[in-house]
């Protein structure tokens, strides 16, 4: 066996350097010798495991590590995500759509993949943070200090005993902004426990204008989903569906198809993305979308274009919507599934015709009459799809409603390629706290909420409840006029108030004012540097546990937040060790446990009692104590880990849980799974697919409105309007005056105050001195503001069209531009009532002369080296919100961001 | 080699194929107090040569240090080259392509050099042929039958392509230029033990493949 | 054949006086220049280059090119006339030119090894995977044959006792054809890359060839200028009329050549259809480059020297000498108009940037071992006067009896 | 997204597991989709996560244009890519053969030969190829923290992922895979897209082509038969960039950005008033 043998065969097991010189199949054998050195560790003397020696790998880390399912909460598409953990580093790598998920597959928007920037950001805050410097103020260094949790939670919980000592709990308060279905512990049940109403969500600057269309018309205060895949005609109103906002990734997915078998039309002021790719672009004047949707409804009707059976017919056939000229109703025999569309022509329609449009909207009256002909002849797979530009605005809630019915004239309403909803899902309801909430908090509840909704100018009509929605940015005004009452303690949770509210200076000033302030958030934000107190939180999509949904392509998905970082995630241990990057928690669970104990340390004991009784682990019965029964701080920690998972498996129960949903519980249909680690495995839940026409009264369904069938006339609206009236003991003619609205009840030159109807446009600032209208529009990079940080967001900034790499442009129309004398790239200051910022001029056609478009997200001082020009001194472009006033859409409560904001412009 | 190994074990006979690969591997290192200890301590039963023998010819530290270096390390001419290279392909030259070719072999199977020395020095040869015995061993405990196979395979290829072609000549320098009797008989024993091992595993797979008998049945059959 | 051993040139620097001292001191002071900007290229990386995606080459590129046609200029000008052709006109410039032709060419070599990103790995890469489809590849391999060609032509010119005529005929054609392969590689490397039309195809070779023999001879003649007036060997060795007639009037001309070609380059692409181009010469001649890309370059570099070497009056040795130092400025200037020309019109081909033009400024590491290219120059050829007797006249002078004119005396005088 | 029926991705995964790239004639090709893409980036950063390249080094990156005059205006995004050229200028101009025409058609950039001259930027019609000037990501060598060890500094943020490398925290590890590739290059070397090869290698798809949401980006074979490349180009015919460079490009694009209708009619006769 030894001679001499010069010959050596080495070509042939010599790696082909580029064939698959090792199988998928074989890589696995290899792999286990490198294991087995890798266990004998110190016991070798010559070899190592190449993971050890840090010598190369032999295989992609999507073949050695593993996906790991969560959720990604970058904008309110939700998409159900996965997680490519490194086995060897144990190292986020990739995230990509779940795989299983129905909605969109592995397929995710850009957005998604930003989050692992924002993960290893060196800008995180590491640990709980003191500030040092007593004094508040914008250019006022907090010179923050770091504490340990135990500390900083005792603090916390001090400031909250006192004011329980001293029987205000309603001067405590909450802000959330972006959340999980985890949110009542923090956001409902813990100032409950204490006795306060102020407890305050980002909704009304989201786009809660965009619910009061489907309340008032079909009774669903609810975002929709559009049924692309079936579609074979999309009108979409100021959205931007391949860009931002409710489930990006699955119409980003379908777009290509829906090009060939439908005709996109986009109502919007600039050439949106969605607008640059469909068939007709309406350059609409900012703030006249109501006037087209009154047009488009007029030719529906007057060419007898609508849906019989949705709507009815006339008895005799004859159509009488005829321009100009009033229609008796008894000639007209309503269908089961609507009311009101004779009305809605009487009191709204009848003169309403496209040259009338044109005039006020500036878009050709041939192509608004092409427009509403080719949507109607779609019949019930037409789309109207309502985004949040025409609502978000001074008198935006009737256009909601106008935009809204154009489903309903064309019986779109949940049908195939219509407007749906969300199928039933099987969560369950946290428990609630009633029982621990004692007297002091009783009382302390029945104040009037800091944000004073519910008063004669806050309407704020959720659900049909005078009151019953948030108006967020006003809680700036309750807050500075000490108006119901002084807030002396604040906790801020994963929100930028003083960055993201209209005329966000007045945030600046409130925050300054509130003497105890404690923000939980990943970034030393604008909000930040107003508080006392930092709580580092965990990353939404890596490191903590949470509950979210998407809606789309007729399904609704439970989709899990799992803490992926760590190998066992039930177990609270490992989660602590090697779940996080940094020493930080979750905010919603982790925090109010722990403070729970601390108030307990104090006296205050409800809190703990209601998280230690009603939240044991559903699985095994275990409670908390028993789990961990150790009173110092370290147990503290565990347990409020064990509680978080405990929160999650309390919540998703029934799917997973066969004895639950069995029980007495009403299971909604969907997938089911037997077993919470097989549910936590996969990470996503699907309801059943929605069955088309399914709520129409004819097919033996209900709507959500008090007539119980869909309404062209506007009579839930008008419930809802006398009782706030009734509330304050007047009319509704007096209420819409106060709330600005033109709508009167029986006035024959005013607009009828029920049906659907156009208002005109509320400037906020002379035409003369304020001569644009600004229209700003959201980023396609932007995770809801929180993503200035990357550097890829600024690198990709031109995936917004007529945006610059690296820079943050106002774009003007070239003609508006040369009577400014204005060049690309000139330094511009934009000037409005509210307030003005700095920007560069960036001349493009794709903008309505007139107006001026600018992408939102841009502007932070604060958050981090990235997204500053100079951390805590200069912004790094403007930040819109400085310009625009804070106004409201009072009925809806939503704070107002287009359509009527005046600026002028100026070179620099 | 941690674990029992216990005669009653029914893979004694591996593991102690394995531990023996790896003592070899050692005992060509520099000799250190530390490593003569564990020499030392090392328990017949679960080595499959004559270790007392080398026991007893460990002698004085100092001269073993010296005719290791003698035989290994130089500085002056080796007197016995411990790199496969020299002895199959050409006389003098050291990272040839036998070098390379074990190389791969190693980072195929997941592992790498940790000692500054090319790939087929003789220590991480006989290290590397023990690993692979160490993986046959867990294999047979999980009761993968074609993973045992697999790896049967491989420790017959690395024997026959590399270490088992020039272990004799590598025995026969140090016979030659030995001074000190610790690697007289590490030649001889090295040498009847990997070239024996080799035969044994050569009709163990014969066996496997005319026979039908499960891998089992094969690696229970005979003793040393 | 001058056997000047090594102290005898000690000797002769140091009575050289106090103006050599400075000059001496100049050198070292732009060696010492050039030796800090090569290290922090080295050390930092191109990153202190002023070199951008868009303009991946900037001035060490360009002096490179002017270096190394200026050594391509000078043999094909000069030296070959007398070593191939057996011209004796030129004869007392031709050992000078050989050296000169050497030095530049060891400068444009540092100059470019300083500027590549991975400088150690050229010559090795270059031998090791050769690529024969490269023009690149082609001139390196013929500006080291020239190299050494023309170090044997200095051997057998200065330390050879008697070298046989067919070994000198042989290496001065080596030392006549690789130089016109290479500068011709030279131009091909612009001329090939098809996506800028600038460098204008096969005109790349033959303007940078032609150009290449008037930088060359203007820098003879104007070396030799200096020279005399330093020693007075070289004033005798070199006669006057020799400077203001023949070399003058071939300046000249190489003078109006240039022009025109330039002129012709320039009109070219003033006029031409695609529009990149057109907007590349425009931004060069009129955009912010006009300053020294126009007037430097074509002004001083070829109009007013054409116009003292046109008119007599002016071409005396004072007006010889200004216009050839101009000609060398203009034309390390032009070098750079041409190179940063055909980048100066980003290729991003993003349509709504429409042709972006792209700035670039040369950074203090550049200048550095710019200075550094030109010290070495300067350094090496004051050690080889010190070392050789560069006046010397090549020997097929001396012993070819049969040759009529063989004696130095010019046949024309020349007055007019 | 039909549920039962494999994803896009899943059928070229499937197709390039059974592509041998060492074989004779493999010409890969990716084909882009334009009605599909909607200009999201998704492929941009992707790609800048795989390779993990340094700010503003973008393999993967796009030419944006809008024509047209208020209210009738088009805009149009072109996703851009190394297009693989078979007859590559810069391949031909590159003097230690770093850049060749390797395996599958792809033009290879073997990062040890490269001498950094740079002559192939000069020569590459569409820009694709961008010089490291310094060892990549220097922003993370950094040591101080925003805030006072009250955030981390980018060198902790490294340890803390166990990143060694000339690379940012979320280090992609992947081109170690196969030596022909260095993980994050070095100063003085250029670097180029080369169809994420140290994946193909491995059977996986590019990272760009995964990354699309919009299943845009078609990759496959272009001499088998029946690829997925090959089907989508029997549909539709194809354009690439600069023809008249002659380079013969392998990423072609089909269909267009703006795929919408648009209203008949054949304009105004005459000079008119």
């Amino acid at each position: 066996m030894s001679q001499h043998d010069t010959t050596n065969d080495t070509d042939a097991d010599e790696g082909r350097r580029f064939g698959l010189s090792v199988g998928r199949r074989d890589f696995m054998k290899a792999g286990a010798v490198g294991a087995v050195a890798a266990s004998m560790g110190t016991g070798l003397t010559s070899l190592a495991s190449t993971a050890e020696a840090g010598g190369t790998r032999d295989a992609l880390v999507e073949h050695t590590g593993d996906w790991k399912p969560s959720t990604c909460a970058g904008c309110t598409s939700w998409c159900s995500a996965q997680i490519l953990v490194d086995d060897q580093t144990n190292r986020v790598i990739r995230t990509r759509g779940h795989e299983d998920s129905k909605i969109h597959g592995k397929n995710d928007c850009p957005r998604q993949d930003l989050a692992i920037q924002q993960l290893y950001d060196p800008d995180r805050i590491t640990q709980p943070m003191k500030r040092t410097n007593p004094e508040k103020g914008k250019d006022v260094d907090p010179e923050f200090e770091p504490i340990s949790w135990e500390e900083a939670i005792d603090m916390l919980a001090d400031e909250i005993a006192e004011l329980r000592e001293n029987e205000e709990p309603e001067k405590f308060m909450v802000t959330r902004g972006r959340y999980t279905y985890l949110r009542p512990i923090l956001y409902s049940y813990l100032p409950q426990i204490i006795g306060s109403p102020n407890n305050i969500s980002h909704s009304a600057i989201c786009a809660e204008a965009e619910k009061f269309g489907p309340m008032y018309t079909e009774g669903e205060w609810a975002y929709r989903q559009y049924d692309v895949t079936e579609s074979r005609y999309v009108l979409a109103w100021g959205a931007d569906p391949i860009s931002t906002n409710r489930q990006v990734s699955h119409y980003s997915n379908e777009f290509g198809d829906l090009l060939d078998q439908a005709t996109v039309a986009v109502v919007e002021p600039r050439l949106s993305s969605t607008a640059s790719k469909s068939d007709e672009w309406l350059p609409v004047e900012p703030g006249q979308d109501g006037a087209l949707a009154s047009a488009m409804a007029h030719v529906i009707l007057r060419d007898g274009l609508w849906h019989r059976e949705f709507v009815g017919e006339f008895a005799d056939g004859e159509n009488r919507f005829v321009p100009d000229k009033q229609v008796d109703p008894d000639t007209f025999e309503e269908s089961e599934n609507s009311q009101g569309v004779v009305e809605w022509w009487n009191e709204e329609l009848s003169d309403k015709d496209p040259e009338w449009a044109a005039e006020r909207a500036g878009v050709p009256a041939d192509q608004i009459e092409r427009v509403a002909t080719e949507f109607a002849d779609a019949g019930s797979r037409a789309i109207s799809w309502l985004g949040g530009g025409p609502v978000m605005q001074v008198r935006g809630s009737y256009a909601a409603m106008a935009i809204h019915a154009l489903n309903g004239l064309v019986g779109s309403v949940g049908n195939r390629g219509g407007t749906l909803y969300a199928p039933g899902t099987a969560t369950e309801d946290l428990p609630a706290p009633d029982e621990y909430v004692d007297e002091v908090a009783e009382e302390g509840l029945d104040n009037e909420k800091i944000d004073q909704r519910g008063r004669l100018e806050f309407p704020a009509l959720k659900d049909g409840e005078s009151g019953g929605g948030v108006v967020t940015n006003n809680a700036a005004d309750g807050i500075l006029d000490e108006d119901p009452n002084e807030i002396k303690v604040l906790i801020s949770y994963w929100n930028n108030f003083a960055f993201s509210n209209p005329e966000s200076q007045r945030w600046e000033e409130a925050l300054a004012k509130i003497p105890f302030h404690a923000t939980i958030e990943t970034h030393a934000s604008e909000t930040a540097w107003f508080a006392d107190l930092i709580l580092p939180a965990t990353h939404h999509q890596f490191e903590r546990w949470g509950q979210l949904r998407s809606t789309g392509n007729g399904y609704r998905t439970i989709n899990l937040h799992t803490p992926v970082l760590a190998d066992d995630p039930d177990d609270p241990e490992d989660v602590l060790e090697n779940g996080r990057l940094w020493d930080v928690k979750t905010d919603e669970t982790e925090i109010p446990y722990l403070l729970a104990e601390s108030l307990a340390d104090k006296g205050f004991d409800n809190l703990l009692e209601f998280f230690d009784e009603e939240f044991p682990d559903p699985d095994s019965g275990t409670t908390l104590r028993e789990e961990y029964a150790g009173d110092d701080f370290r147990s503290r920690e565990l347990r409020a880990q064990a509680f978080s998972r405990n929160a999650i498996k309390l919540r998703t129960q029934p799917m997973w849980d066969p004895a639950y949903r069995n029980g007495d519980y009403d299971w909604p249909g969907g997938e089911e799974f037997d077993s919470w680690e097989a549910f936590r495995e996969r990470g996503i839940w699907h309801t059943e697919k929605w069955e088309y026409r399914h709520r129409w009264p004819s097919e033996g369904g209900e709507f959500g409105t008090d007539s119980g069938v869909f309404e062209f006339d506007g009579e839930t609206l008008r419930n809802a309007l006398e009782g706030h009236a009734d509330r304050h003991d007047t009319d509704v003619d007096t209420v819409l005056d106060v709330c600005n609205y033109q709508g009167r009840v029986d006035d024959e030159d005013a607009p009828n105050a029920f049906v659907p109807h156009y208002e005109e446009p509320y400037g906020m600032g002379d035409a003369e001195s304020y001569p644009f209208k600004f229209v700003d529009h959201k980023d396609r990079l932007n995770r809801e503001g929180r993503s200035a940080n990357t550097t890829w967001l600024h690198e990709f900034r031109d995936v917004n069209p007529g945006d610059e790499p690296n820079k943050d442009v106002t774009k003007i129309n070239p003609r508006d531009a040369a009577e400014l004398g204005l060049e690309d790239g000139d330094p511009i200051v934009i000037r409005s009532p509210a307030g003005e910022i700095e920007s560069e001029a960036k001349l493009w056609e794709g903008v309505r002369p007139g107006t001026v478009a600018k992408t939102w997200g841009q502007g932070h001082w604060a958050y981090g080296q990235v997204a500053a020009e100079e951390f805590g001194e200069a912004a790094r472009g403007g930040s819109n919100n400085m310009v625009i006033g804070a106004d409201y859409d009072r009925l809806s409560g939503s704070s107002v961001y287009y359509g009527d904001v005046q600026v002028a412009i100026e070179k620099r | 080699m941690d674990g029992t190994l216990g005669t009653d074990d029914r893979y004694a006979v591996e593991r102690r194929r394995a531990h023996t690969y790896a003592l070899l591997g050692e005992c060509f290192h520099e000799p250190t107090e530390d490593r003569l200890a564990e020499l030392a301590a090392v328990d017949d039963e679960t080595v499959a040569i004559d270790v007392s023998a080398l026991r007893e010819a460990t002698g004085d530290e100092k001269a073993l240090r010296l005719d290791h270096a003698k035989l290994f390390v130089g500085p002056f001419e080796l007197a016995a080259p411990p790199y496969e290279s020299v002895y199959v392909d050409a006389e003098d030259r050291v990272m040839t392509d036998a070098t390379e070719a074990v190389q791969a072999e190693y980072r195929q199977a997941g592992v790498d050099v940790a000692i500054d020395e090319p790939a087929d020095h003789i220590a991480a040869e006989l290290e590397f042929v023990s690993l692979l015995v160490a993986t046959e061993v867990e294999a047979l405990e999980a009761g993968d039958d074609e993973a045992v196979r697999h790896y049967l395979d491989r420790q017959y290829e690395f024997l026959s392509d590399h270490l088992g072609r020039w272990v004799s000549e590598i025995a026969d320098n140090m016979r030659n230029a030995a001074e000190t009797e610790f690697y007289q008989v590490l030649a001889d024993e090295t040498q009847s033990f990997v070239e024996g091992d080799g035969q044994r595993l050569a009709n163990r797979l014969n066996q496997l493949e005319t026979t039908d008998d499960d891998v089992e049945a094969v690696l229970g059959g005979d003793e040393r | 054949m001058s056997r000047l051993g090594g102290e005898s040139a000690l000797q002769r620097a140091r009575d050289a006086g106090p103006r050599a001292y400075a000059w001496i001191g100049l050198v070292a002071l732009g060696l010492l220049i050039g030796v800090y900007g090569a290290l922090l290229t080295l050390i930092e990386g191109t990153t202190v280059l002023g070199l951008s995606d868009q303009v991946p080459w900037g001035i060490l590129i360009s002096t490179y090119v002017f270096f190394a046609l200026l050594s391509t200029g000078i043999c094909i000008g000069i030296t070959s006339l007398s070593s191939v052709f057996g011209m004796t006109t030129f004869e007392p410039l031709v050992k000078r030119g050989v050296l000169l032709s050497l030095f530049t060419l060891a400068a444009g070599g540092l100059v470019i090894m300083a500027g590549l990103g991975q400088p150690f790995r050229a010559i090795p890469q270059m031998l090791l995977s050769p690529n024969p489809s490269a023009p690149m590849w082609w001139m390196i391999v013929l500006y080291s044959v020239y190299g050494g060609a023309l170090v044997a032509e200095f051997y057998l010119l200065d330390q050879a006792e008697q070298p046989s005529q067919r070994l000198t005929l042989a290496v001065g054609v080596v030392a006549l054809v690789a130089p016109i392969l290479a500068g011709g590689m030279l131009g091909a490397i612009f001329g090939t890359a098809e996506a800028r039309p600038y460098y204008g195809g096969i005109f790349a070779s033959v303007y940078l060839l032609v150009t290449a023999v008037f930088s060359g001879v203007a820098l003879l003649t104007a070396v030799t200028i200096v020279e005399r007036r330093l020693t007075d060997a070289t004033a005798t060795a070199v006669d006057e009329t020799l400077l203001t007639g023949t070399l003058a009037k071939y300046l000249g001309v190489l003078a109006g050549v240039t022009l025109l070609l330039t002129a012709f380059r320039h009109a070219y692409g003033l006029v031409a259809t695609n529009e990149a181009l057109a907007l590349a010469h425009e931004h060069m001649l009129f955009g912010t480059h006009s300053a020294w890309a126009l007037g430097v370059g074509v002004g001083l570099g070829m109009v007013v020297p054409f116009a003292l070497l046109a008119l007599p009056r002016t071409r005396t040795v004072g007006g010889v000498f200004t216009a050839s130092v101009l000609a060398l400025v203009g034309l390390f200037a032009s070098r750079l108009e041409f190179v940063l020309g055909g980048q100066v019109v980003a290729l991003t081909n993003d349509p709504s940037h429409q042709f972006p033009l792209v700035s670039y400024a040369p950074s203090v590491a550049e200048i550095a071992i710019v200075v550094f290219g030109f010290a070495l120059l300067a350094f090496l050829y004051t050690m080889s006067r010190l070392l050789f007797d560069l006046d010397e006249r090549p020997d097929h002078a001396a012993t070819d009896m049969t040759h009529p004119n063989s004696t130095a005396t010019p046949e024309v005088t020349d007055d007019d | 997204m039909t549920e039962a029926v494999d994803s896009l991705d899943d059928q070229m995964a499937a197709e390039l597991d059974e592509t041998d790239l060492q074989d004779e004639g493999v010409d890969l090709s990716m084909v882009i989709d334009l009605q599909r893409c909607t200009g999201c980036g998704a492929c941009n950063i992707g790609c800048a996560q795989e390779n993990n390249l340094q700010e503003g080094q973008a393999y993967s990156s796009r030419i944006i244009e809008t024509n047209g005059k208020f209210p009738n205006v088009s805009y149009e995004y072109t996703p851009t890519l190394c297009n693989q050229c078979d007859d590559a200028p810069c391949a031909e101009g590159c003097p230690t053969k770093a850049l060749y025409k390797g395996d599958g058609g792809i033009t290879m950039h073997d990062h040890e030969k490269c001498i950094g001259c740079k002559a192939c930027m000069v020569n590459c019609p569409y820009d694709e190829i961008t010089l490291n000037k310094e060892d990549p990501h220097p922003r993370w060598e950094e040591t101080d923290a925003l805030i006072e060890n009250g955030t981390a500094s980018p060198k902790q943020v490294k340890e803390r992922a166990d990143v060694d490398e000339n690379a940012p925290a979320y280090y992609n590890p992947n081109r170690e895979v196969g030596e022909h590739e260095h993980p994050t290059r070095y100063k003085g070397v250029v670097e180029k897209c080369n169809f994420c090869v140290h994946r193909l290698n491995e059977g996986e798809l590019p990272r760009c082509v995964e990354e699309c949401p919009c299943e845009a980006r078609i990759f496959g074979d272009l001499n088998d038969p029946d690829s997925k490349v090959n089907e989508i180009l029997g549909k539709y015919n194809p354009d690439v960039l600069k023809e008249e460079q002659g380079t013969a490009p392998s990423v072609k694009y089909v269909r267009d950005y703006n795929g919408g209708g648009y209203e008949q009619g054949t304009g105004e006769a005459g000079l008119g008033d």
